[in-house]
């Protein structure tokens, strides 16, 4: 090596920051701020929240896409132009400016992050804390998630949906369980999420402003019906809402008293129990996806298990799913609806069935 | 340099080596980290394949290539797969190699360990690929219980499987800490040490502090999967919260411990090619170890709409966000060292700077699940997928393809194709924004994760996404057609292709077996571009400038 | 037998206590594990952080005089008692309910 | 156990650049690992004692115990001897003080597998029925296996001993057992008082 010890380390020497260094840097600073300003307002990712929560929290989002769109120009704009004013002349063999580097600059980028990031995070936490924040009117709903549906309880009623109804503008307290593995209750048009675990109540305050019918989703991986655990909030104005809960408690009396149209209430069956979660069925609006379609099931019944009615095989692949598994599909229907169900709603599920020829 | 080097027709021999070698228990640190980086790229292709699936089936709403059950298999292997047994092994068998070259030792502290190390891997991946064939680990990468308790026999042998890989990594940490502190040598002072080498410390730090931790947890799950205790389910008086707080400890210190050390690659990669020093070498260098430091107060941010204690979600909030200053320390860093130098865009360079370019997206879209509002809407939600793979894939594999592409020619003698190199590049940078940009909006526009199906209004959000996905399986071949064709016709490397510092490039390609037959000089750290000249090479002297020399 | 090297002799400093030392700490520890055991059946409010503080001092005793942490390279006590600064908020946290 | 680069010098060249030896170091490393890893159990145990009744560890036997204790302390005492005599060169005394410490060690593992087959025979405690069973018997498994490990190793200690590998200036292997033996002590003596005595 000594041989070479004496040939020059550099080609023409890079400026290391010259006037156009300085003009890009300038340029990159003033489009971050302008492009972060922008997106902020804008905010094309994340707009439309139907709740008071997820409008606060919008507001935070917004501002989180500001600064993020800022800081993304400055570092892709340096990334860029660095790109474009450094490439190496091809026969340029030699090396570039030895900086090892500059302890202002560096103090620099090391403090203005850490103040940025104090400050998200002390405006993240005032969002949080209000819409943490109760207020004196809430109405509670117990949530119950489990394979593969949700059950609401309104206790003010003392009535069981499989469907969520809440109040405009009224304050709902979700106090959220499980009935077996973990689930998350999501709706995502009022941002809004929250984990349901078994022997644990977690809790979730929503505000509904829109009225509306919106998705509710399991975010949380529960099993082989996970994609398909879903179940909707109508958002209604309050009298509405309260016509609805006499309905309910009304249909709730009447199939107490006697059944009083046979379908109508398969269907409430149907949808209540979950079946709707794994099992088509266009007559109750069903589109589940886990299990077979049970569209016309009442004419196929009779010829699949040698030896069993259409009854039999209806009850007993509700009562027992694994003593016949269907061809193509998982064993995954859950084994304790014939502890789950009263033998009169049993029956009128089975009947209900029996006719969807 | 020494002629271990054997040209000719066909392969350049591995300074002595054998084919046969490398399918047996050899305590050769280079053979090892080849043993290693064979076998994690494997994974890749496995675990890419079961991504192909996924994408399939998600390619048009109400598909029915799978069921639910399969593919809740299908993405739990993936997941798995691609963390434990690609790029963790990956990081671990590049260090393997280079870093005993990089600070002048003959093999690491203890070869035998080390060699168990990677011998321990063989029964974990193929524990691992037992539980895909018979099924039942289906409930994530993450297996929360009680839904990991209820699944099928496949689980157990998924656990089984994780916990071969983690002794494995275990023991590789203390192999590389012992081999850092010790057999640095003479004159290789802890910041004359390459940066990657810190990396390593850091990385192996949370390994040794994190992994038996997750040791822990498995054994907990296996015992009551085998034997009913009631740990984890409520049912019994159970806690389904230990899991979560048990695994995540490990878990969030481990997404460190897949970048610490792409980190560190990237840092190596960019002087070579812009031909400049590191700019702030102690600070990145610090900074790696705050990382580690604070990657393990952090992991409750996994947790935000769990049933945790809600008082505990801001102080996780606080500490996740407080990562982003020593992480932009080092993003910054990089951008100083590429100003003012002489970039060669060598396929190398390429994946280095997209790197920079795509962790930062990852890096805030981190910030904003950091922030325990935004994650009450987002979290598990594709979303986070979309992070994970920016800072994953954009991140960690984009600078495991950097490093590949820089030490090829010091693994096997041969140069690589640049032309094949930038089409892989190419294919596979666009592939990846196709792929992982919409999934952004997906999320926040209301689709969870781990779903097999959705509804129709998320229809072109995943077609999008699955054509990118189909791009980037098509990246993977040029790179595959590359790497093996030029074993037998790349260009002879010969000792330093780069011009490069760093005592790796002092020795022949491949290095002979026993690195370093007298001790190496070590004259300073390894980025002394523009300040002393590059040993063993040849500058051209430039008309008109006067130079540094020594 | 390898022959061994006299630079690997100075990596050594061979100022391990002495057979004393080793008895005395034994009588030690076998006094307080009486000790625990008479203290466990208190039921004033005191037994549990007394009990934890007597085993953290029967462990500092077979740590500082049995494992020679004593004795040997700072780095080793540093190595093995910085991981109990993670273990703190780990234990804490998980207890929460 | 593996031949470590540390017993020898590398290649001509001194082992150590932090004056460290490896094979210490690397041990030191590893019980820094198992710190971690008796933490996460014991952070587990804790909770599942806090779900179970307050005295849900009156079927233990406490004397039975602290006697059993009180073995794995003399176990450590006999360790620490033998690294002493070999300090001196004094191979006999090694031999017979690593022996007494496998027959402590086997004493205790003993006591502990009658421990379990009482309280799992007579359906007191099992992993099944109650969680604090479940978390007994992991902690406590996890550490017999410990135990387990440190017997095999005593015994293949007494085997290079008894072939004379070490000497007086030559015990590293003897003493990073020590540290790994102690260690397991070290674990038992808050254990003993976690599960046992609270
Ligand atoms: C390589 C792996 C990796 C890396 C490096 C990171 C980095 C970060 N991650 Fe990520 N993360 C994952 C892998 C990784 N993550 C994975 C796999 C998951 C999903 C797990 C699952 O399956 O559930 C996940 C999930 C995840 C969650 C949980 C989401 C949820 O489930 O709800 C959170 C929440 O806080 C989070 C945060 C962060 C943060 C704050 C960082 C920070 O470290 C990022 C810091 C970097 C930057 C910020 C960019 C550079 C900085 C600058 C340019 C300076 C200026 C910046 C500012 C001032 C903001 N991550
Ligand atoms: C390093 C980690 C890593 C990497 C590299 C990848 C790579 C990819 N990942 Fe994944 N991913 C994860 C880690 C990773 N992923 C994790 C941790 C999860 C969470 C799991 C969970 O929820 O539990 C996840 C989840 C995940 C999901 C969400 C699933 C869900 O929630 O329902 C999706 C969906 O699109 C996805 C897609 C992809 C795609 C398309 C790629 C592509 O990059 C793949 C590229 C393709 C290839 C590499 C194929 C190459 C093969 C060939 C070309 C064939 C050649 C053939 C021969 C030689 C025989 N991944
Ligand atoms: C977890 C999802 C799931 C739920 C919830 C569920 N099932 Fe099923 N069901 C399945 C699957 C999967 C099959 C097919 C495999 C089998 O036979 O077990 C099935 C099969 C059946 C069959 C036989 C269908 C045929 O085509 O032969 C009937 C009838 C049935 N279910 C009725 C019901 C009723 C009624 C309910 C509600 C009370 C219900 N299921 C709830 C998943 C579910
Ligand atoms: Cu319930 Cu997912
Ligand atoms: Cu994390």
């Amino acid at each position: 090596m000594s041989d070479q010890t004496t040939h020059s380390m550099a080609g023409t020497q890079t400026p290391v920051f010259d006037s156009t260094g300085k003009l890009a840097a300038i340029l990159i600073g003033v489009t971050a701020v302008v492009a972060g300003v922008v997106m902020g307002t804008a905010n094309p990712f994340l707009r439309g929240a139907a709740s008071s929560q997820g409008s606060q929290i919008d507001t935070l989002f917004s501002l989180f896409v500001g600064i993020a769109t800022a800081i993304f120009i400055i570092v892709q704009g340096f990334l860029l132009f660095s790109i474009v004013r450094f490439a190496r002349a091809p026969e340029d063999e030699g090396e570039g400016a030895p900086l090892r580097g500059n302890t202002k600059l560096e103090i620099f980028w090391t403090a203005v992050p850490a103040l940025i990031v104090v400050f998200l995070a002390i405006y993240s936490y005032r969002v949080l804390a209000d819409i943490d924040r109760p207020r004196p009117d809430q109405m509670v709903i117990e949530v119950t998630g489990r394979q593969f549906a949700w059950e609401f309880y309104y206790p003010d009623y003392d009535i069981k949906t499989a469907e969520l109804h809440i109040p405009l503008g009224r304050q709902v307290l979700l106090k959220i369980t499980s009935a077996d593995v973990n689930h998350a209750f999501w709706i995502p048009q009022m941002r809004i999420k929250k984990d349901a675990m078994g022997g644990k109540i977690t809790t979730a305050n929503i505000t509904a402003t829109e009225p509306g019918v919106y998705p509710i989703v399991c975010a949380e991986l529960c099993g082989a019906g996970h994609a398909v655990m879903r179940s909707q909030a109508v958002v209604e104005a309050e009298p509405t809402f309260q016509t609805w809960v006499q309905a309910q408690v009304g249909a709730k009396q009447r199939a107490v008293a006697a059944p009083a149209d046979p379908k109508a209430l398969g269907r409430q069956l149907y949808n209540q129990y979950g079946c709707n979660a794994c099992h088509k069925l266009a007559d109750a609006g069903a589109i589940g996806l886990v299990g077979p379609a049970l569209d016309g099931i009442g004419s196929r019944a009779a010829n699949v298990v040698p030896g069993q009615s259409a009854e039999e095989y209806i009850r007993t692949s509700i009562v027992k799913p694994t003593a016949f598994i269907v061809p193509n599909y998982q064993p995954v229907m859950p084994g304790d609806y014939g502890q789950r169900m009263s033998e009169a709603d049993l029956n009128a599920l089975v009947q209900y069935l029996l006719e969807q020829k | 340099m020494t002629a271990d080097t054997v040209v000719g027709t066909g392969l350049v021999r591995h300074g002595g080596r054998k084919f046969s070698d490398y399918l047996v228990f050899n305590t050769d640190h280079k053979v090892i980290g080849i043993q290693y980086l064979v076998l994690a790229f494997t994974f890749f292709i496995i675990g890419g394949l079961l991504a192909e699936l996924i994408r399939a089936q998600l390619a048009v709403p109400n598909n029915q290539l799978v069921t639910g059950s399969q593919y809740n298999l299908v993405l739990t292997l993936h997941g798995t797969i691609m963390i434990f047994l690609w790029i963790i092994p990956a990081f671990v068998g590049a260090a393997n190699y280079v870093v005993p070259l990089m600070l002048g030792a003959n093999d690491m502290a203890f070869p035998r360990l080390n060699a168990v190390s990677f011998w321990l891997l063989v029964p974990g991946g193929l524990l691992m690929l037992a539980s895909f064939a018979v099924g039942g680990a289906e409930s994530g990468w993450t297996a929360y219980p009680p839904l990991s308790v209820t699944t099928p026999v496949g689980q157990t042998l998924w656990a089984l499987a994780l916990q071969f890989i983690g002794f494995s990594s275990i023991f590789g940490a203390i192999n590389f800490l012992v081999t850092v502190f010790n057999l640095r040598a003479p004159g290789m002072s802890l910041t004359r040490m390459p940066l990657l080498a810190w990396a390593i410390v850091a990385t192996s730090l949370i390994i040794m502090l994190g992994t038996p931790v997750l040791s822990g947890a498995l054994l907990l799950l296996i015992l009551q999967r085998l034997l009913g205790a009631q740990f984890f389910t409520p049912g019994g008086g159970g806690n389904p919260l230990l899991w979560q707080n048990l695994f995540w400890f490990y878990s969030h210190p481990a997404v460190y411990i897949m970048i610490l050390p792409g980190f560190g690659i990237i840092s190596e990669v960019l002087p070579v090619f812009a031909r400049k020093p590191i700019f702030g070498y102690k600070l990145i260098a610090f900074s790696s170890m705050a990382i580690a430091v604070f990657g393990f107060l952090v992991w409750a941010h996994h947790m935000f709409t769990s049933g945790m204690d809600p008082f505990l979600r801001v102080p996780f909030m606080v500490t996740s966000m407080i990562i982003a200053v020593p992480t932009g320390v080092k993003i910054f860093s990089w951008l100083a060292t590429i100003w003012a130098g002489k970039l060669r865009f060598t396929t190398s360079m390429m994946f280095a700077l997209a790197f920079i370019s795509m962790f930062v997206i990852g890096g805030l879209s981190g910030i904003f699940l950091a922030s325990v509002p935004i994650d009450i809407h987002v979290q598990d939600t594709y979303f986070v997928v979309a992070h994970l793979h920016y800072v994953l894939f954009g991140g960690s594999v984009m600078a495991l393809f950097a490093g590949l592409y820089l030490w090829y020619p010091k693994l096997t003698g041969r140069m690589l194709d640049e032309r094949l190199g930038h089409l892989h590049f190419w294919l596979t940078f666009m592939g990846f924004n196709l792929t992982f940009f919409p999934q952004h909006i997906a999320g926040l526009q209301g689709m969870p994760r781990r779903v097999y199906t959705y509804p129709p209004e998320f229809w072109a959000l995943n077609l999008i996404s699955s054509i990118g996905a189909f791009l980037m399986a098509i990246a993977v071949l040029p790179f595959l057609y590359n790497a093996l064709r030029s074993l037998a016709v790349g260009k002879v490397a010969g000792p330093n292709p780069w011009r490069a510092f760093g005592l790796e490039w002092t020795l022949s390609s491949p290095p002979p077996v026993h690195n370093f037959p007298t001790p190496p000089v070590v004259e300073g750290d390894p980025y002394g571009y523009g300040e002393r000249p590059v040993p063993g090479t040849r500058v051209v002297p430039a008309p008109g400038v006067a130079g540094g020399g020594e | 037998m390898k022959h061994v090297d006299p630079a690997k002799e100075a990596l050594q400093p061979h100022r391990y206590p002495g057979v004393r030392t080793y008895l005395l700490v034994f009588a030690g520890l076998a006094l307080l594990t009486l000790i625990e055991v008479a203290v466990s059946y208190i039921t004033a409010g005191i037994r549990v952080p007394l009990l934890i503080l007597l085993a953290a001092l029967k462990a500092l005793l077979v740590i500082l005089f049995f494992m020679h942490l004593r004795y040997d390279s700072r780095w080793y006590a540093f190595i093995f008692f910085a991981p109990l600064v993670l273990v703190i908020p780990l234990i804490w946290v998980s207890l929460i309910r | 156990m593996s031949e470590t680069t540390s017993s020898l010098t590398v290649h001509g060249r001194a082992a150590s650049a932090t004056g460290l030896d490896s094979a210490k170091l690397g041990m030191w490393l590893f019980l820094a690992t198992e710190v971690m890893l008796f933490s996460a159990m014991i952070a587990g145990f804790l909770d599942m004692r806090g779900r179970s009744p307050a005295d849900a560890n009156h079927v233990l036997n406490i004397p039975v115990t602290a006697v059993n204790t009180f073995v794995l302390i003399c176990s450590s005492l006999t360790v620490a001897l033998s690294v002493a005599s070999i300090e001196q060169g004094n191979q006999k005394r090694l031999r017979t003080f690593l022996l007494l410490t496998l027959l402590f060690g086997g004493t205790f593992l003993s006591v502990q597998v009658f421990e379990y087959t009482k309280l799992i025979g007579s359906g007191e405690l099992t992993p099944w029925n109650s969680l604090f069973g479940a978390g007994f018997f992991a902690v406590t498994g996890l550490h017999g296996f410990h135990v387990f490990i440190g017997l095999i190793w005593c015994a293949l200690t007494i085997l290079w001993a008894s072939q004379g590998k070490f000497s007086a200036q030559n015990f590293m292997r003897v003493e990073v057992f020590g540290l790994y033996w102690h260690f397991v002590d070290v674990v038992w003596i808050i254990l003993f008082v976690l599960i046992y005595l609270m």
